[in-house]
């Protein structure tokens, strides 16, 4: 085990899996950084400090600074991938997924299925993603419900170092395309992260905490949210559970009921606007599979139906945070 | 340029192996036999010919909706193509793709693609790959005139020009996209190859009805491609025989237009006509041919109609490769 | 009231909208037809039917063919909105919004709130979707629950001729962009269609049949689906609500809600895959808000999570179809 | 070419007006007065200005991250945009768009853009407009030599030319998108206008660190587009002076290169030489507009400071113009 922030751990795994294995590459603007510079390209580290050093280390084949060309970067991914490499494709921000949609929803997403189950298509695609640094309506969205809502890809998002270690690693050993969201306000959050090959399974939960009154599934950066409205409820003895997914594509459903089953509340934190949502989808999950279980109707903890906005205090407003977390448990204690 | 009689006559097979899919499938779709829509490549036959007749195995292409062409040039087994269009779970993609959907990643031919110009894109991560092997291996996207306006095409080939790879950018212009015609829609000063041009790569011009001509175009631009890994394109003048799908009214064809086309622009025919004039082959052996093929797609389409067909619970396999 | 099908519905009231006001505009992919060739644009009429004539009436400024560039179709369409027109685009294929989901997803619909309510934006988009024509995984989706999902667009999907023609007329009077969705497989749909004017006012429901016992709320071609299913069971003696929601964004909540409170049962028929669709979002509203009405855990009746296959019998297995409606009609009524 | 002193002296306070307004921002920025991100436009001053010096509120622009500059050439209220900048509930809009996201449709600044090459196909779309409105208007789309790049800017030059609007396409070449710097990123063989002309469009070159330059070869231009309703590009050489946003540490650049670019490519600079030596305008003058200015900004930033902060409750208001 040693201490790391997510950046650290996300940088470290890429390290880790280039050296282990040489077809993996990675891919994006500004990966490296500098590229046709005075500066040249191991000035720079990257965008976001998660490739720092792998430039130096693996070279320009491996490490490819690519033109602002989403969709050409996502297609090469795919097609390298087709032809037996496993690229890992950076999308700066996870807002950018509009520019390569049709490779995302229609390429990478259905090639093993289309083609017959033969054709295998392991990328993994890098998502920042989220709102929180005031960076306005078209670079702070979090638009992991488009993407899980896409069958054939996988959707992962860690809130932790060791879970971003170890779903992304995971992701790099698997033959699948992935599409792994990492948090920009989360990147500094740091934790222990255990040493060597370690990886974390998809489709299983982490039980962020234990509480057993109330269910809150929160999901990337609102599991913090939901520790810290558990810990105000914790002083009036109202015990959460706080389950977060990890990954929502497959999704542990098994996990989400079990909890509720024993408490018989639901609580959904989803940074995304209500819409076809995740807090929807696992609402309505609950209500199908454990509609006996629930003694109060189940809360959707969502950003509002709008873009994001930009101004400090707007944006407060838009984020969904530890006070409007605290009410609806209350809601659904208080409920009858 | 020399040719060996054998390549010939392969490269004869496999063009008249595509003619008569296409003509059999076009018979069998107005009878009603096959689901979807088809795209036919009866008239470009040159083309995929011309140019996968360069390529082994380890070299890549990635195709379009009008894809069967590509698909036996590159070597795809015909019976599963066959079945695939019948949707059979026999099929090189049990079924579940279609006309549309054909691959088979285990010779170097990544897919069929129902999106035009997402494939261009594909080949640049596909030379990625080839480049890394060592080989001199390359990567092709075929693209239509048509998809020579999608976006992603030109990302594609800045991209292979920034990065370096052995990518080829083989555009088949049949001078229509759907039912437009080129000299509508590409806005292109030049011709198309000129786009790639401006891109940075040197790019190739040959006849896309005609074997020889692009067959020697390609042996120039690879030689180019496989010694520099540096991308390049070549743009072929061809031909569409049938609509643009099955079912197509084709009112935007000019009166007698494929009647001429099928005089004067036939593939098959100017190959046999330099062919025997050049000595290499016989009437006779290319007649032969001709009926062995004949019996070849016989045999296919019977196959395909007793073959055995999806059941209903199939529809859930392989979306993951695990879950 | 004359009768004609969805086609000519379409067909009739973009020919009314441009007639009556000269910023309306059409532009896509073969919208005529023709141009650059011998036979001309007149000897076409667009691909599917709905712009026969237009050409010929409003001309080439008006009426325009365009290049194989969805972005640029759809940017276009978003430009010349903010310059004051009414630009219809076509996009073929709902499929190919990962190819311009941009220009949907990041521009059209945030222009108004991002740009301080100023801009207007009233962009019509025309998407031709759905499975049913072996068109297999790239020509068969319905993806309006992507739009939905997202803040600023307005999301309508007519499965009647008289609705056809009432909700793209309403969209065209708008200041909204308006995601319009047609399937394919009910263009030849008949019903009567009022004269003149008409217009549906988005965000309420049609209320497809009354029945009493449960309430089923099904999209777009799911409604006739529905219908097929309720008359089974009206064999039987139940008696089926069917909301036909007709705009998803804004969704008419209170009929459904309404409706559940009489019949205390609920069964979402979508054909989306399950996933952050329509089926969860209903689901999780009624679930929130009519918790106490509910008598039996919800249904969703959905495609499965893969993409669409190719092969007849096996497109037959991913689309809903009414006796998988039907039987989780009656699981509803068994229960408990 | 002649010169009015009013349109010179216009020119002038807009190039300084930018100069000061990203000047003070990056103060600004630095004390942590200011949210989000923010890209400046200094050095690129003459880009803007000889640009939309030629245009008035019919005509239409459409504009990137970097868009201080050409919201302030086109006209924007300098202190909506400052109070913007500052999220204010005054600023032009609302406080919800913020530096990317500054418009006013009603000058014809139909946004910035966020997005990378969202705006070249808005360009082609205003100029649908502006053609069927029929009195000689344009659309002009400002793109960066990294957004030259992306398949939109392609889709949009070409359908610009096949259904032939009077769309304009600026390229400022700054030479870096982010931290990679054009002479990688850009595969093309000539450079960025040599793209446009592959379109089948005219193009224009021109020094975008100099007004003089940069106006005159958009009067020929206009005169072109104007008078044919035809589409044309023009890329201009320029620079920018601060980092890619404002917290860039620019690992990238030479040693001394920004001094450098100060010295020798100042628009305000060079600007000033030759007005002064043509003898228009008088160094006096300059100053005094230089003064003028200085005060409108710190006016500016003043009243942004105190202007009202949205309340929580608007972050609801305007999804919809009706719901
Ligand atoms: C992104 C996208 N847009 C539109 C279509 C519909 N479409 C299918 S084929 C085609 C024309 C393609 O023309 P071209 O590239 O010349 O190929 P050809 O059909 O001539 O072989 C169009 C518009 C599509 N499949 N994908
Ligand atoms: C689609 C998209 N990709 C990437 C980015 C991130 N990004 C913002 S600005 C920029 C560089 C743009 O370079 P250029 O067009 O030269 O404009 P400049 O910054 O030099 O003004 C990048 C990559 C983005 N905003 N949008
Ligand atoms: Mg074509
Ligand atoms: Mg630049």
């Amino acid at each position: 085990m040693s201490v790391m922030n997510i950046r650290e751990a996300i940088n470290q795994t890429l390290h880790d899996a280039m050296e282990r294995d040489p077809s993996v590459i990675l891919l994006g603007e500004d990966v490296a950084g500098g590229a046709g510079t005075a500066g040249g390209q191991e000035a720079i580290g990257g965008i976001w400090g998660t490739s720092t050093g792998l430039i130096g280390k693996f070279g320009p084949d491996r490490v490819i600074d690519t033109p602002i060309s989403e969709s050409a970067i996502v297609g090469a991914a795919a097609g390298a991938a087709l032809a037996g490499m496993r690229p890992v494709a950076e999308l700066m921000f996870a807002d950018f997924i509009g520019v390569c949609g049709d490779q995302l929803i229609n390429q990478i997403a259905k090639f093993r299925y289309m083609f017959g189950g033969k054709a295998r298509c392991p990328v993994v695609v890098r998502l920042i993603y989220g709102a929180g640094m005031n960076s306005a309506a078209q670079h702070s969205q979090a638009f992991y419900n488009l993407l899980t809502a896409i069958p054939g890809l996988k959707v992962a998002m860690p809130s932790t170092p060791a879970d971003a270690k170890g779903l992304l690693n995971e992701a790099l050993h698997g033959d699948d395309p992935v599409m792994f969201f990492e948090h920009k306000a989360l990147y500094g959050k740091k934790g222990e992260v255990p040493e060597g090959d370690y990886r974390v399974p998809f489709g299983h939960v982490r039980m962020a905490r234990e509480g057993g009154d109330v269910t809150i599934v929160a999901f990337g950066r609102m599991v913090s949210f939901a520790e810290k409205a558990a810990d105000k409820l914790a002083e009036d003895g109202i015990g959460c559970d706080i389950i977060d997914p990890r990954t929502t594509s497959p999704l542990d459903e098994e996990a989400i009921l079990d909890s509720v089953e024993q408490t018989g509340r639901l609580v959904v934190v989803d940074e995304c606007p209500p819409r076809c949502g995740l807090a929807a989808d696992v609402t309505a999950l609950v209500a199908q599979k454990a509609f006996t279980s629930l003694d109060a109707p189940p809360e959707c903890v969502t950003a509002p139906h709008t873009p994001v906005p930009f101004s400090p205090e707007l944006e407060r407003a838009y984020v969904p945070g530890p006070p409007a977390i605290e009410a609806a448990v209350r809601r659904t204690l208080d409920w009858g | 340029m020399q040719y060996s009689k054998d390549g010939l006559l392969r490269a004869y097979r496999r063009m008249a192996t595509i003619r008569q899919f296409e003509e059999r499938l076009h018979e069998e779709i107005a009878k009603g036999e096959i689901p979807g829509f088809t795209h036919l490549y009866a008239g470009q036959e040159a083309a995929a010919v011309g140019v996968c007749e360069h390529l082994d195995s380890d070299d890549m292409i990635v195709s379009t909706h009008r894809g069967h062409g590509h698909c036996i040039a590159k070597g795809c087994d015909v019976d599963g193509m066959m079945k695939e269009i019948y949707g059979s779970r026999e099929g090189l993609c049990k079924g579940r793709g279609g006309s549309m959907h054909i691959a088979d990643t285990s010779i170097g031919m990544l897919g069929a693609n129902g999106i035009v110009g997402a494939g261009a894109p594909q080949a640049v991560g596909a030379a990625i790959a080839a480049k890394a092997a060592g080989k001199g291996k390359v990567a092709i996207a075929f693209s239509g005139d048509g998809a020579c306006n999608q976006g992603t095409t030109f990302e594609a080939m800045n991209m292979a020009a920034v990065i370096k790879v052995p990518a080829i950018f083989v555009f088949e212009n049949n001078h229509y996209s759907e039912h437009t015609g080129d000299a509508y829609a590409v806005g292109t000063a030049l011709d198309i190859a000129s786009r790639a041009e401006a891109f940075g790569m040197r790019a190739w011009r040959a006849n896309g009805c005609d074997f020889y001509s692009t067959f020697e175009a390609m042996a120039e631009l690879l030689d180019y491609v496989r010694s520099t890994n540096l991308p390049a394109a070549i743009e072929l003048d061809t031909e569409r025989f049938y609509g643009h799908f099955e079912g197509d009214p084709q009112r935007y064809r000019a009166k007698g237009e494929v009647a001429r086309l099928r005089e004067e622009r036939d593939a098959l025919k100017s190959f046999r006509a330099s062919a025997v004039t050049k000595t290499y082959l016989s009437t006779d052996e290319l007649d032969a041919l001709d009926a062995a093929v004949g019996e070849e797609i016989d045999r296919a389409v019977e196959a395909a109609r007793k073959a055995e067909r999806p059941d209903p619970s199939h529809v859930l396999e392989d979306v993951y490769a695990s879950y």
